[in-house]
């Protein structure tokens, strides 16, 4: 992996030709969730489902498990993995509050604050 | 000669398209919300343009990794609602207007800028979202549309000075068309989004938390929820006012 | 420090290919286009270029009027031959150089070119003409090729002071690609051509003529007729000498 | 049909907005032809392969005659309608020969003698 400016930003994954070439199967595969047939084979057998794409293994299991972090840092993008959440009747709420490692309410509470703060998340250098 | 006469700018979180269409609009929770719409509906009820040049951004729903534009313009007769992965959103099909917009496409590529022309795409809620917070839920959207989509989901965007200079360019297009409309010409896009990673160190969970298995749960749809489910409602207002979001 | 090397510029009559791929690249009719050829055969095989970027393009085959991008550049790590109509054309499967073509593509876009990002495409004539009259029949095609698709399908294509500039940025994108490579930049495409309609007025026939229904012909490859049924040898190896074509 | 600078070149249509926006289903069926299967269904009976398609009778009977100016002239475009020569088997130059005017031998002349002369095509205005 090359080292760019942006690896430095804290706890953001930035979805660069890198992680795009890394994820594009995993991607392409929740594309697909974009048909109600689809879903419903998914739903149905999701291991099956999974296998009919070159995904890698750990790709995959991520999948399997709902680890919506773990889909990310191999290559996944959120505009993609939302899809399985929406096939999993999952609010995007609920997806951002898991993948910020806090429950829904308190990230329903950071939301009505305001948001997440920009201190500390500037840059990995900054002070904690 | 065709006129821009305003400009609009709004959020277009998803869960606020969810709550119309699940007719939570009026709970307390997303009053705040839906409230401060109440003066520009009111106000685009009196301006009624004829045309909304749409720059909004495609969620990875027209377009996948498979093709990458930078920036697409729909010429399409008419666009119809995504299915996100819940189904398409109940709202009318949005109508297009295939003479400015093939005007639009001309105009802008002759100028320089390297449009992807499309004539044949479904629109998420990215576009439809702000239909919906400006014209509430009507039997068919009372405006033709022209969808604009602006890549932001591969690294690298275009750059700010590239779309500032695409905004000129497509003033300089409108006003070189010769039939009389009413073009407004709206935006919509988080100004600040951390939607793709995982938290800062300093957040990170001891213990991994995840919600039951899909098989637990049963099948709602976003928005149907208690309120905590939903996104928040307050951000979504404050950007409505401020022209970002 | 990635290099550009040279240029080549040559025509792509899908006749050339149809030549070639049937076995009648000897014959009389053939031989002046092909020998044209000899000296640029002998040449390449000496410069041993790593990559091509291949500035070409598509004929209605990776792209419809469904989407028309005005500069598609192609990040896969492969690319078949298109199926035109008469099966793919029997030469070997075109690999990409995804490294190379995605830091063009950055580059590119951060310099204010609204590149469409292909991941999936497959390439027609336009493409592997030039690669096999450069190279021949080779088992595998001795570079690796970079696919950079522009618009002349659809009115307008972008003006020639924009690709003009989307040189100089290729130019730039290539000397800032951190490995050592031999790099050449192809073009391929007619200066002038006119197929799109039908003849002026002065050459207008009395009676239409047509050709005998197809279930009067039988199925026949375009170039297995005779010489006269192919496109003219000669404007193409003039164009091979002068770069355009 | 708004009058534009290009309307003057002779023998030219230009694919331009209204072109396309004429010709799209006509195109797209052409497109078609690009799958094997597709041409074996059209070439086994080309009207009722053409009825799937939502294009105007003329568009139809232009396909049925292969009257390629007719095609162009109802928004067809030659890199779409060549896809229905190569289903027939026939080369470029045979459908261009046509699409001019003359025979196969003229055009192939025309070609081999430096190509279609410019005097006389410039603009529509010019002395023949
Ligand atoms: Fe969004
Ligand atoms: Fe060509």
């Amino acid at each position: 992996m090359t080292e760019k400016p942006y690896h430095d930003i804290p706890g953001t994954v930035l979805f660069d030709a890198e992680q795009s070439r890394q994820g594009f199967h995993l991607n392409q595969f929740c594309m697909s969730l974009m048909k109600a047939d689809n879903r419903a084979a998914f739903k149905a057998d999701e291991r099956a489902y999974l296998d009919k794409w070159p995904m890698t293994e750990g790709q995959k299991q991520a999948v399997l498990d709902r680890d919506w972090n773990g889909m990310i840092a191999q290559g996944g993008n959120i505009y993609f993995t939302s899809k399985i959440a929406a096939t999993d009747g999952l609010s995007f709420q609920q997806i951002a509050a898991i993948m910020s490692g806090v429950t829904q309410p308190e990230y329903a509470e950071m939301m009505l604050k305001g948001g997440r703060s920009i201190e500390g998340n500037r840059s990995k250098k900054d002070p904690k | 000669m065709a006129r821009i006469t305003a400009g609009v700018a709004t959020s277009h979180v998803p869960a606020i398209g969810a709550a119309l269409d699940n007719g939570k609009a009026a709970e307390p929770y997303w009053q705040p919300v839906f409230a401060g719409y109440d003066a520009s509906k009111k106000w685009i009820a009196e301006e009624k343009p004829d045309v909304v040049i749409l720059v909004y951004n495609d969620h990875a729903s027209a377009f996948s990794l498979s093709l990458i534009p930078t920036f697409a313009i729909g010429c399409a007769e008419e666009f119809k609602p995504a299915d996100e992965g819940w189904g398409p959103r109940p709202v009318p099909t949005v109508k297009g207007h295939p003479e400015l917009a093939w005007h639009l496409a001309e105009s802008l590529i002759l100028d320089e800028f390297d449009m992807t022309i499309v004539n044949e795409m479904d629109v998420d809620h990215g576009l439809t979202v702000p239909l919906s917070l400006m014209f509430g839920q009507p039997a068919e959207w009372p405006v033709k549309v022209i969808p604009l989509a602006v890549n932001v989901v591969q690294y690298p965007p275009p750059t700010g000075n590239r779309c500032y200079n695409l905004g000129k360019a497509i003033r300089k297009a409108v006003e070189s068309f010769p039939e009389d409309l009413n073009v407004q010409v709206w935006g919509t896009g988080g100004m600040s989004h951390q939607l793709q990673g995982p938290p800062r160190r300093a957040d990170q969970p001891r213990v991994r938390q995840r919600l039951p298995r899909p098989a637990d749960r049963g099948s709602r749809r976003p928005g149907e929820g208690p309120p905590t489910s939903t996104t928040s409602a307050r951000p979504a207002a404050r950007a409505s006012s401020s022209s970002c979001g």
